[in-house]
């Protein structure tokens, strides 16, 4: 059954191809793609309707990922809830940790030090830079095949990335669910000489990101693959929530970082690339100029990261430390690499002297980007639909929660 | 001796290595199916409607144009073989000539299918 | 005695693979034995010498022809279903094997009266690309030749023609 | 392997035609499957190196026993048929793809008089059983009964015939060069370095760069493997292929490759002949294995294009191009 | 095949007709009695090819060349006109093409 979209966008006309001359028992082959499929970036579920090749309708499915993250999390402290949301979106760790502990700071009143905001905004960058790069690696993963020229430039970005979690590594610990992001600041400190190895890697894929552009731009056969497929409507994406490099690829100039600064931005003059094809190759484009500006933000931070404390709570006192009633609320949104991703909290009285939030609700960006999927696929080729996933990049782990 | 047999030898020899490799993963292969493995795979979903499923008519110009200029070369290739000896007994242009023509009237159909839009697919 | 050994058991193979194209219910059996139709054929012409001939049957026919159907075949999708079958069976039957056996006694006959009925060996090129080459572009069959082209176009427009149509 | 074959002077390895010819195809037939095989191995390691990762190490010294462990371990794998196939076309196809693209191997010249059979159609007789690799592909993808398998079993008829024409096109213009369809007198008419890939200068190039990348879209190999595309249709035809069988139609592109690249070398490259240096079996090796290499460079460095794109590019633009090659290099010969 | 002589040649390429025509006639699958008409050329080529092998000339190859060439038309166009039909009348039945009749 189909979901009744009108509803939903009264200004919005159906997605779906005129199906009118079409008898869809005859003519139309109906093919589940995913959520056991190489490229649908995970477990999304996409049900096409094809003539030949062609795409007429698509239906994405979500949820075969489904966690119960959020149901979770209400059985759960404050303080136990960032390793659990780290897996949400697990190509970004950082930034899950950062959404749901800047709503917690919310919700008690609690204001960071300006060292962890510096640290907080200096790892989102980096992390930024780590995510793109797994964006583009898959992407081209989803044109070129796991086993092909695909396969070299998903290794390429994979060597840059590298250099990144050995930074994070050196920091927390862990390559990737990292767990230092708490209620109040950060649980690691920077080690002596980090900024240094930092810079250097910063300006060792700054320079490198010319190497990706040029792998968009000089190649034809990426040209033709992904130029002026899957033009996204800045309307309708606004409509539906889209936010992120797929708005910002479609001209709309909205970034959270600059428009609503959190953290550390407040301190730097953010340029917010903007593209206005809305295509396919824009949004990689728009990625990789973030990656760009992700690193000369982070090497900017690194300069001025001020001395001081890293927590403003000791962990030990969070208990206690803010006395919570029935229905206190709290919301708080970063700008991820895929979007505004957000965290709503409804806090609970303590009961047995371990406070819960009531009700957690994480708004992923990726949701609402698979929301464009009927609107994209249709009038492509079953071949484009591979990249047209690639290029909104849906993490289905936030997705699904 | 017959120039084929030895082709017919090679083909003899690629059939007995192919049956046995087939031959030997059947003996040494454990054959244990159940449902789950012999379902047909669609992403790990049962399988929409029905796999003899009709297919889009452009798959179609692709033959018949295939099966048109397949015969082209077959009627180029007696030519372009012969081509040297002809031009012993006949001048340069006829030879040449009785080709353009053919291709030419060939490239008339070419021209026509490009501009009815025939060698678009999608 | 090895070659007639040889001779007589593909044309049987022919013959029945031939057979089956005109009894199977499924089209894409049909069309199966159509292909395997057209190998023993190919064959039998490499016995009669008609080298380039036989790699042209199995390019053109083997090849693309069967291409064809079965693409058409899988654009119709039967679903291995075929229509009933008519009535009046049997009498349809003997009216071809009577073609048949009119057509056999007719060139048998001619031949018989030509005389000519043994087979001599044959020159070692014989049958070559190289001679069907001489006697297609020394002018012989120049005429033909270019009509092929012709009707090659034609046949190329008619099939745009039709198959674009309200498609 | 080594050069001045003694076969050269009787031409034959033994007294007996048929029994020189049994041994020399068995010769052909297994030293082209091993060599199939190890370039497995070899592509692995290629693919390795162009990405910053060691590749096969563990089987053996560099890991040069892989192919074998690959083979083993294939062999004891289970051999799923799933229920609703169409059984005997089913079981036909992986045995039929390897046939076909080893029927090939029969009238490929290796060196002067190293050939199974030189036909006097030899280029015709391969083409048209390259041709034929597409009736078992497709039949694997009928029989499978699965979507995604009949989806790349209809691009693998669509783009083989798309892609045929410009091969017959490109093929014409070393026959027509060299006034004979035998491919041991094609190479002949090379003698000397003048090879067809550069003499005559123009046509000669650019039909060979045609020839080659028909030949990959025949081979089903990047950026031309929309059939198998592994990120769209998972694995196209061989998606319900297990073990043995599914190892065959690995195999067979890897023979269908290797084969490929053995007739582009004896019909633009001069085959077994290296004019002053030499003629001689290593020489054919040599060329065929360096195109080899060239086409796995392809694979490894390109994205691979979208199905329509393949086929508006052969139509539109390679078989008019095949056809201004044939008719430049018959004006060349009229003027030379 | 001076062992075989022309006969046996002959026999089997009018029985490859006689069974185009057996096909033609009673098929009603559209599909299969286009089928048969390939049937029937191939006969007339396997006379071609053999009185060519008979008489020493290399004329009867040039005919079965020129009629794959019929055949290949013949087939391109044939099928062109079932897709059409079945479009409009969904069937391959033979008997279902029936506009003509009054």
């Amino acid at each position: 059954m189909r979901m009744p979209l009108d509803l939903l966008l009264p200004s919005w006309p159906d997605p779906h191809l005129d199906l009118g001359e079409y008898d869809p028992e005859a003519d139309l082959v109906a093919l589940n793609m995913g959520p056991q499929h190489p490229s649908t970036h995970g477990v999304l579920r996409v049900k096409l309707y094809l003539d030949g090749e062609t795409v007429v309708k698509a239906v994405p499915y979500v949820g075969y990922l489904h966690r119960g993250v959020e149901k979770l999390c209400e059985k759960l402290t404050y303080v136990q809830i960032t390793p659990i949301v780290d897996k949400n979106d697990y190509v970004s760790p950082m930034m899950n940790e950062w959404a749901v502990n800047a709503a917690f700071e919310a919700l008690l009143g609690v204001e960071p030090p300006p060292r962890a905001q510096y640290m907080r905004t200096i790892f989102a960058e980096i992390q930024r830079i780590a995510s793109h790069l797994i964006s583009i690696g898959t992407w081209g993963l989803d044109m070129g095949g796991a086993i092909g020229g695909g396969a070299t430039v998903f290794l390429y970005c994979l060597r840059e990335r590298e250099l990144i979690l050995d930074l994070f590594e050196e920091v927390t610990g862990c390559r990737f669910h990292y767990n230092t992001h708490t209620v109040g600041g950060m649980r690691h400190d920077l080690p002596a000489g980090w900024d240094k190895r930092a810079k250097a890697v910063l300006d060792r894929i700054s320079a490198r990101t010319w190497e990706y552009e040029r792998f968009l731009l000089d190649n034809p056969i990426c040209r033709q693959r992904a130029e002026g497929i899957a033009v996204v409507d800045p309307t309708l994406a606004m409509e539906l929530g889209v936010s992120g490099p797929i708005l910002r690829a479609s001209g709309v100039d909205y970034d959270m970082r600059r428009d609503a600064p959190y953290g550390a931005y407040g301190d730097i003059d953010i340029q917010v690339p903007v593209r206005t094809e809305g295509d396919a190759l824009a949004r990689a484009l728009v990625r990789i100029a973030e990656m760009r500006e992700s690193a000369r933000i982070a090497s900017t931070l690194l300069d001025g990261v001020p001395e001081g404390p890293i927590g403003a709570l000791k962990p030990v006192k969070l208990h206690g430390a803010v006395k919570l009633k029935d229905g206190e609320e709290g919301y708080a949104a970063i700008e991820s690499p895929r979007g505004e991703l957000g965290t709503y909290v409804v806090a609970a009285r303590e009961r047995r002297g371990a406070a819960s939030p009531y009700r957690l609700k994480i708004r992923s960006p990726s949701y609402h980007a698979i929301s464009l999927l009927p609107w994209l696929c249709p009038g492509h080729t079953l071949s484009d639909v591979v990249v047209i996933i690639g290029s909104i990049d849906p993490i289905m782990g936030e997705v699904d929660r | 001796m017959n120039p084929y047999v030895p082709v017919a030898f090679a083909i003899l020899i690629a059939i007995v290595f192919s049956l046995v490799f087939v031959g030997l993963s059947y003996y040494f292969g454990p054959r244990r199916p159940t449902k789950t493995k012999t379902a047909v795979y669609e992403c790990g979903m049962p399988p929409v409607g029905t796999t003899r499923q009709r297919f889009s008519v452009k798959f179609y110009m692709v033959a018949v144009l295939f099966l048109l200029f397949d015969l082209e070369a077959v009627f180029l290739y007696p030519w372009a073989t012969q081509y040297s000896t002809l031009l012993d007994s006949f001048p340069g242009t006829f030879v040449l000539g009785e080709m353009a023509v053919f291709l030419g009237v060939l490239f008339i159909g070419w021209f026509y299918c490009l501009k009815r839009g025939a060698f678009q697919w999608d | 005695m090895l070659q007639a050994v040889i001779f007589y058991l593909l044309a049987i193979a022919t013959v029945l693979s031939g057979l089956a194209v005109i009894t199977r219910r499924n089209p894409i059996a049909s069309a199966v034995s159509l292909v395997v139709t057209f190998f023993f054929l190919a064959a039998l012409y490499v016995m009669l010498g008609a080298h380039f001939v036989a790699v042209t049957q199995v390019l053109v026919y083997a090849g693309a022809v069967m291409v064809l159907f079965v693409f058409v075949i899988m654009l119709l999708n039967l679903r291995g279903t075929d229509p009933r079958e008519l009535p009046d069976l049997a009498p349809r039957g003997l009216v071809g094997l009577a073609v048949a056996g009119f057509i056999g006694m007719g060139l048998v006959v001619s031949i018989d009266a030509l005389r000519l009925v043994d087979m001599g060996p044959v020159a070692d090129d014989f049958g070559t690309i190289q001679q069907v080459g001489t006697i297609i572009f020394d002018g012989t069959y120049l005429l033909p030749f270019e009509v092929a082209s012709a009707l090659l176009t034609v046949a190329m427009v008619g099939a745009v023609v039709l198959a674009k149509r309200e498609i | 392997m080594n050069g001045a074959p003694p076969v050269a002077a009787s031409g034959l390895l033994f007294n007996s035609a048929p029994l020189h010819a049994l041994v020399l195809g068995l010769v052909v037939v297994s030293l082209c499957m091993g060599v199939a095989a190890w370039s497995i191995w070899y592509e692995r390691k290629f693919a390795a190196r162009m990405q910053n990762r060691p590749g096969p190490t563990e089987v053996g010294p560099w890991g040069l026993l892989q192919p074998i462990a690959d083979g083993l371990k294939m062999l004891q794998k289970e051999d799923i048929v799933p229920a609703a196939v169409d059984r005997p076309l089913f079981e036909l196809a992986p045995l039929l793809v390897v046939v076909a693209s080893l029927g090939t191997l029969a009238v490929i010249p290796w060196g002067d008089g190293l050939v199974i059979a030189d036909l006097h159609i030899g280029v015709l007789f391969a083409l048209a059983l390259s041709s034929l690799m597409l009736l078992p592909v497709w039949m694997a993808g009928w029989a499978s009964n699965n979507k995604y398998a009949l989806l790349g079993g209809m691009r693998a008829i669509a783009q083989g015939v798309s892609y045929e024409i410009p091969l017959l096109l490109a093929a014409t213009v070393p026959i027509v060069l060299a006034g004979s369809f035998r491919l041991g007198d094609i190479v002949e008419a090379q003698a000397g370095l003048r090879w067809f890939a550069l003499w005559p200068p123009g046509p000669g190039a650019v039909a060979f760069v045609l020839f080659f990348m028909a030949s990959l879209a025949e081979a089903n190999r990047i950026p031309f493997d929309i059939p198998e595309a592994e990120s769209e249709l998972v694995a196209g035809v061989t998606v319900e292929y297990t073990g043995m069988k599914f190892g065959m139609f690995y195999l067979a592109e890897y023979l269908h490759t290797l084969i490929a690249s053995a007739i582009a070398a004896t019909l633009f490259l001069g085959g077994w002949d290296m004019g002053p240096l030499g003629a001689g079996v290593h020489w054919m090796v040599l060329k065929t294995l360096v195109l080899f290499a060239v086409i796995f460079w392809i694979r490894w460095s390109w994205l691979r294009l979208r199905a329509d794109q393949l086929m508006a590019l052969s139509w539109r633009w390679l078989v008019p191009l095949g056809l201004v090659l044939v008719m430049a290099s018959a004006t060349w010969v009229v003027l030379a | 095949m001076d062992q075989v002589g022309l006969y046996p040649v002959l026999f089997t390429s009018a029985l490859l007709f006689g069974l185009g025509v057996t096909g033609v006639l009673t098929r009603r699958n559209v599909l299969i009695v286009l089928m048969s008409i390939e049937l029937m050329l191939n006969g007339v080529n396997l006379a071609f090819v053999g009185f060519a092998r008979h008489l020493g000339q290399v004329d009867g190859h040039a005919f079965a060349i020129f009629v794959m060439a019929v055949a290949a038309a013949e087939a391109a166009v044939g099928l062109a006109l079932v897709l059409l039909l079945f479009r409009h009348k969904t069937s391959v039945d033979l008997e279902t093409f029936d506009l003509l009749r009054g």
